[in-house]
């Protein structure tokens, strides 16, 4: 089928360099856990035969809470703050996801109202996490300034959150059922205008970024990797695009509200980190098209359903994915009728895309480690939970 | 001994070659604390200059807009705890990052600020500055060794690399604008820098305009030749933080971190001021043959005087936006202070200014032209400077692979080319 | 063979009596239950059972029902169509679904225990086909200290979420490439997702000898 | 202070010259075998360049610029020879070095 | 270059700081040679040898040998050091640094040395009548304008050592191609 799954991926197999001639410079490198380009505490043992990858074992687990296990423990409310600590830079979505997914066992809806908020807030925190990869990603590869460009936008967003929420990171602002709070008296100003100012950054961006003849040589046919490839190794998400498959949940699988909405899903054609750089800007683009017919068509109406103050969903199990900004988040949930989950599975994104990491890096250079580490948009919190 | 001190006042060569060896120690102290004042400053304005690239204010805390951070990080460098690593060896630790230091600092003997400003004039000049140059490669792979670790290691390895392919395509690049030196009257060239200077005043052209295209291509490859030779910028590859964590002074702290960065922007103005005295006509101000009416002169003999006026007006804007609350009172009082004595010089420059403009052959008229030689000439290297960090603060970094490529493939051949070009070129001229 | 098992048999710690879902009738395929719901237990009182497996019958289901008969099951729980496979099945099933049924893609793998089972563990592959924007689950039970084949060479995505099954559960994956723990620390004793091990228990032998601290509470 | 004549420049060379045999003659490290050669080059350039003073003519000073040429070529060919032979052999003390095929 | 010091010279009487100079720049030479053939550590000998060659520039230069000081510069102590560097450090020997210094043979070498030593004094102390004692005049136009004309020849000319400069660098082509070869893992 796929050339990946007949080599079979034992890590650091390596294509033993012939004995021939003894290498004399051949190291073994440890990249991380304290490194600053690793986002987090991620080891990744590197060996180089002098600047070239020969293979990679990516050693993770320094930041494992074992989120699973507290489920078990906690009620089904009482669980909904720990998800937003999982990918800690796209919590409003983790939270989305968890919430749909006990109301899929619980067989309720949200109300249309409630489900537009969940959406305009979802895509905003998409384009928060991804201004957040830009910034980190282009300062691994070298670009200081975009940093501070994307930090300084990013804060509006947080703005938002702050002001519907009162939390700017880890935002718990939803609840199974619908939305804990209204939206706060200037919630559709500040997203309008939030819609008129961040268009021209996007340009600023792209004008420092997109023909920046060094981003070029840095970031062409680096960390290529296949359809293929990405499908068998599980990878979604903006990489799985970037390497040409149209695939997206939001438009595969709505939920919320998506199915209301008409956006594009940009994809890239030969899968290397540029492509996924510009699949991941028009991700931008098309999020802010979300989120205007969202704040325009915005209904009135409940923003709770009907849900018992007690969450004791029926015995049974079930499986909800949502579209996160790293990939596809699921959650497996298994009830035994009581208020506690039986059994609570999170398919992490960042996890699955991790393991394609040695695929793309190998034979390339240890500078490009660093830059498909960035182009895979790992947080080490969803990697351990 | 009075009269060996003031014996070489009058003369109009430098003191090295005059023999002198008391005024070239003075000039040799000038230059080292003016050099160091420049790094100085280099370092409040780079980091200001980038802040505000980057949509941020830099240091702001300490003294005025932070004008005297610099001497606090000195402080604080100073008094950092100078660690050694346990295997390191000891000797050859403390040895890279004076070699470092020497290379970058004996190269402004050759340097001319002006006419007769400079510390010896050498008839090699130039071999010299390419040969101390080349030294700075063994501080830096010297100290990487040191270290005993990976890191430090792999990052001596690739900045000695580097260097040593660039310093090729700068060296075939400066034998082009020596080669030009060559086509005046009596057809010998000169290698002393000040000898390129006055055949760029002879030729009544600075160089970078010769023979249109080539003069521009050799300087544009010296230009990114220079920023590789003092791993900068888009080919800061030995420092690079996100893989090499620091590079080859990983391993150091405290004053001898310091006395690296000190190497490295010293490099920086040096190498630079070559570029300026080879290509840009060193100490000259703009159109010296063409606008060179009294007049002129006398407009462009204003100039030190107007920039110092302009940097209090400045300052003084500064002291009046600042915040009136207590807090700021005594940096209010200290940017005044500023202020008045920037304007005070400014008004000093000018007064020269009009004073050598009216008594002609009088030594104000050479103290006049000792100042506007060194104003056109640090303003060149400032243009370069601030050239260094725009590079910083907008382009990524090269992957050390390409970093060769581009040093062999790219800029070898072109520097070869541009030189047989001038060669043809010069011959049918002449 | 593989008794008829409508669905996990909940844990006997005192059933929490059906708390009546919200009357919404199952959205499943099937408007009435085929069978009725009779819950093994008494019959919760007047409030009615939520919503219940209920058998899946598609053209896919009726061949590997000709195919492999009793060691599979197939229900349908809110829409969500998994099978329920013997152990002996695992490999090929798997193979057969990527290869015929184009589920090329292995969302997830996990497991759940339940200790009061004869087959304590529950294994999960959640597989979803691009083709046919599908999405369905294989499930196995198998006792405590059993192995199953690993199913690496079908999906190499596998790798680390077997691994992490391995980790959490202590589950052996014959024919993985490399199975160690993922997540804790290789000299790491117990498995923290079963239902035996406490929430605040830990393995004080390892974290006195690598950390050297008397214990991580 | 008697003046420096061109004896003076040869006692220097000599020194320098025997000092590179002695490393070469001694050493077991390939490498410090080659400085020495470097020295020994060294030392005739230094022989060189004085003989040129002496004589007052420029022949001197030219072949000095050769034998660097030279010099330069040797340390290279040299160096290569040496890391061919490390990465295959693992050792680099001149005892061991017997094979003229491996 | 400069008349002041040349003239002084002819009146035999060089300015009072050459011999210190000269001293200073023999002694260095010496000692760094010493260094370089006793240091256990490659890297330490290294940097011997770099200031012995530095020293030696700075005999050239007192020997009015401007160019061939530059060249030394940069092309010995810029660049064949640190090739002698880069290999110290690409091919880590120091694994070797531990074992004996000298081979087995090393008095004999000595006994040698010592006798070429002896050899060079007599020579001297035989020739000594043969050298003039008066340093002879260095023609006027600058150095490096001389030495160009000798190897390029001049106003169509060909000069002496144009061919000579030629076959050299010839030879430096034979010497990066070998390098390379000898070094490439995989060609």
């Amino acid at each position: 089928m796929n050339d990946v799954s007949n080599r079979a991926l034992s890590n650091l197999d390596l294509e033993t360099p012939d004995k021939t001639y003894l290498d004399s410079n051949e190291l073994v490198i440890n990249m991380g856990p304290q490194h600053p380009a690793t986002h987090g505490v991620l080891r990744v043992i590197l060996k180089l035969d002098g600047e070239k990858v020969l293979g990679t074992e990516c050693v993770i687990g320094y930041l494992h809470r074992g989120v699973e296990k507290i489920a078990e423990n906690r009620t089904y409310t009482m669980f909904n703050p720990y998800v937003d600590r999982m990918d800690y830079v796209a919590a409003v979505s983790n939270g989305l996801g968890y919430c749909e997914a006990v109301e899929k066992l619980m067989n309720v809806e949200a109300p249309p109202r409630a489900k537009y908020i969940r959406v305009i807030l979802t895509e905003l925190n998409r384009i928060a996490s991804h201004q957040l990869w830009l910034g980190t990603h282009a300062l691994d590869i070298g670009a200081m300034t975009p940093l501070f460009y994307t930090f300084r936008d990013r804060e509006e967003i947080l703005k938002i959150f702050e002001r519907y929420c009162g939390a700017r990171l880890t935002t718990h602002a939803f609840r199974i059922g619908g939305c804990q709070y209204e939206t706060y008296a200037g919630f559709e100003k500040d997203v309008k205008n939030f819609l008129a100012f961040f268009p021209p950054k996007i340009d600023e961006y792209e004008a420092l970024l997109t023909t920046n003849r060094i981003w070029l040589e840095r970031t062409k046919n680096v960390g290529v990797i296949s359809g293929a490839d990405c499908i068998a190794l599980g990878v979604t998400g903006p990489v799985l695009r970037a390497s040409g498959v149209q695939w997206d949940l939001r438009k595969a699988q709505p939920y919320a509200a998506y199915s209301e909405f008409d956006f594009e899903i940009p994809i890239g054609t030969n899968g290397d980190t540029y492509d996924r750089y510009l699949v991941r800007m028009a991700e931008m683009r098309q999020s802010l098209r979300i989120i205007e017919q969202a704040v325009n068509g915005i209904p009135e109406g409940p923003i709770m359903g009907k849900v018992p103050k007690v969450i004791k969903p029926p015995v049974g199990e079930i499986y909800h994915s949502i579209e996160a900004p790293k990939g596809e988040l699921g959650y497996f949930i298994v009830s035994d009728g009581s208020t506690q989950p039986y059994r609570l599975r999170v398919r992490p994104p960042s996890f699955v895309n991790l393991q394609a990491l040695d695929i793309m890096v190998r034979g390339l250079l240890v500078a490009d480690v660093v830059a498909v580490i960035g182009t895979l948009d790992i947080v080490l919190g969803e990697v351990d939970r | 001994m009075p009269n060996f001190i003031m014996s070489y006042l009058g003369s109009t060569v430098t003191p090295g070659e005059a023999g002198n060896q008391f005024w070239a120690l003075i000039y040799v102290l000038i230059i080292f604390a003016g050099v160091s004042v420049a790094v100085i400053c280099m370092n409040w304005i780079e980091r200001k200059a980038l802040a505000h690239f980057q949509v941020r204010l830099g240091p702001m805390r300490v003294g005025p807009h932070g004008l005297l951070q610099p001497i606090a990080d000195a402080l604080k460098l100073m008094l950092k705890e100078d660690i050694i690593p346990s295997e390191a060896d000891q000797f050859v630790f403390w040895v890279a990052p004076l070699i470092g230091l020497l290379a970058a600092f004996t190269v402004y003997t050759v340097i001319p600020f002006g006419p007769s400003q400079a510390v010896s004039d050498m008839n090699i000049g130039i071999l010299f500055m390419l040969g101390v140059s080349s030294l700075g490669v063994l501080g830096i792979v010297v100290a990487g060794w040191a270290s005993n670790s990976h890191y430090p290691l792999i990052g001596a390895l690739r900045s000695s690399a580097q260097m040593v392919s660039y310093e090729v395509a700068m060296g075939l690049a400066v034998v082009s604008a020596i080669l030009m030196t060559s086509l005046n009257a009596s057809g010998t060239g000169t290698l002393s820098m000040i000898g390129i200077v006055q055949a760029q005043q002879q030729q009544g052209v600075w160089f970078i305009f010769k023979f249109f295209p080539l003069g521009l291509i050799a300087f544009v490859i010296f230009a990114i030749a220079m920023v590789a030779e003092t791993n900068r910028a888009p080919f800061d590859m030995a420092e690079a933080e996100s893989e090499l964590t620091a590079g080859y002074h990983t391993e150091y702290s405290g004053l001898r971190w310091s006395l690296f960065m000190l190497a490295e922007y010293a490099a920086m103005i040096a190498v630079s001021s070559i570029a300026v005295t080879l290509w840009l006509g060193g100490w000259m101000r703009p159109f010296p043959n063409l606008l060179n009416a009294p007049a002129w002169d006398f407009i462009f003999s204003l100039f030190p005087g107007l920039t110092f006026l302009g940097l209090a007006a400045i300052a003084f804007v500064g002291t009046a936006r600042m915040p009136a609350d207590s807090f700021f009172k005594i940096q209010r009082i200290g940017l005044a202070v500023f202020a008045a004595l920037l304007g005070f010089i400014a008004l000093l420059l000018l007064a020269i200014a009009v004073a050598g403009r009216f008594a002609d052959a009088s030594v104000g008229a050479r103290f006049r032209d000792g100042i506007d030689y060194i104003y056109w000439f640090v303003l060149k290297v400032a243009v370069f400077m601030y050239l260094f960090i725009w590079y910083r603060a907008t382009w990524p970094r090269y992957r050390f692979d390409q970093l060769m490529k581009i040093g062999w493939k790219v800029m070898l051949p072109i520097s070869l080319g541009v030189l047989v070009v001038t060669a043809i070129v010069g011959v049918i001229v002449s | 063979m593989a008794e008829e098992v409508k669905s996990p048999a909940p844990p006997p710690p005192p059933e929490g009596e059906k708390k009546p879902a919200a009357e919404k009738p199952a959205p499943a395929a099937s408007a009435a239950p085929a069978k009725p719901a009779a819950p093994a237990k008494p019959a919760a009182p007047a409030k009615p059972a939520g919503p219940v497996p209920v058998p899946w019958t598609s053209p896919l289901v009726e061949k590997y029902r000709s195919q492999y008969g009793s060691g599979l099951e197939a229900q349908t729980y809110l829409g969500q169509n998994y099978f329920t496979v013997d152990r002996s099945l695992i490999p090929d099933i798997l193979r057969l679904l990527r290869d015929e049924e184009q589920f090329d893609y292995c969302v997830d793998i996990t497991a759940a225990h339940y200790p009061k089972r004869e087959k304590q563990f529950d294994v999960v592959w959640i597989l979803y086909s691009f083709p046919r924007n599908e999405r369905v689950r294989v499930k196995t039970q198998i006792a405590d200290g059993a192995s199953i084949p690993s199913s690496v060479s079908i999906w190499p995505t596998a790798n680390w979420l077997e691994r992490e099954v391995y980790d959490m559960f202590g589950i052996q994956f014959d024919g993985h490439p490399d199975l160690k723990r993922i997540l804790l620390p290789d000299g790491w004793k117990g498995y923290p997702l079963r239902k035996d091990y406490g929430i605040l228990q830990q393995d004080k032998e390892w974290v006195q000898i690598n950390l050297g601290i008397e214990s991580g509470q | 202070m008697v003046p420096i004549t061109t004896l003076h420049y040869l006692v220097v060379a000599a020194a320098l010259f025997v000092l590179g045999v002695i490393g070469v003659l001694t050493r077991r490290n390939v490498v410090i075998v080659l400085m020495s050669i470097e020295l020994i080059l060294n030392a005739v350039n230094l022989n060189l360049v004085a003989f040129s003073r002496m004589w007052g003519n420029l022949h001197g000073q030219l072949f000095a610029i050769f034998i660097v040429v030279d010099a330069a070529a040797e340390a290279a060919v040299g160096l290569g020879i040496l890391i061919a032979f490390f990465r295959n052999r693992e050792t680099i003390n001149v005892d061991e070095i017997d094979l003229l095929k491996w | 270059m400069n008349p002041v010091m040349n003239s002084a010279l002819n009146s035999g009487m060089a300015p009072v700081a050459t011999p210190f100079f000269f001293y200073m720049l023999a002694g260095l030479a010496v000692i760094g040679g010493v260094l370089v053939i006793t240091r256990r550590n490659a890297v330490h000998s290294a940097l011997a040898l770099i200031v012995t060659l530095l020293a030696v520039a700075g005999l050239y230069l007192m020997l009015y040998a401007p160019f061939v000081a530059g060249v030394q510069i940069i092309v010995y102590a810029g660049g064949i050091m640190v090739l002698f560097l880069f290999v110290i450090m690409l091919v880590n020997i120091e694994r070797s640094s531990k074992e004996r210094r000298f081979n087995r043979m090393w008095p004999v070498g000595l006994a040698a040395a010592c006798a070429l030593l002896a050899l060079f004094v007599s020579a001297f102390a035989k020739g000594k009548a043969l050298f003039p004692d008066r340093m002879m005049t260095l023609p006027e136009s600058s150095n490096t304008q001389q030495i160009a004309t000798m190897l390029y020849g001049e106003a169509g000319r060909m000069g002496q050592y144009t061919f000579a400069f030629e076959i050299a660098s010839l030879l430096l082509l034979v010497a990066i191609l070998g390098a390379v070869i000898m070094t490439k893992k995989k060609i």
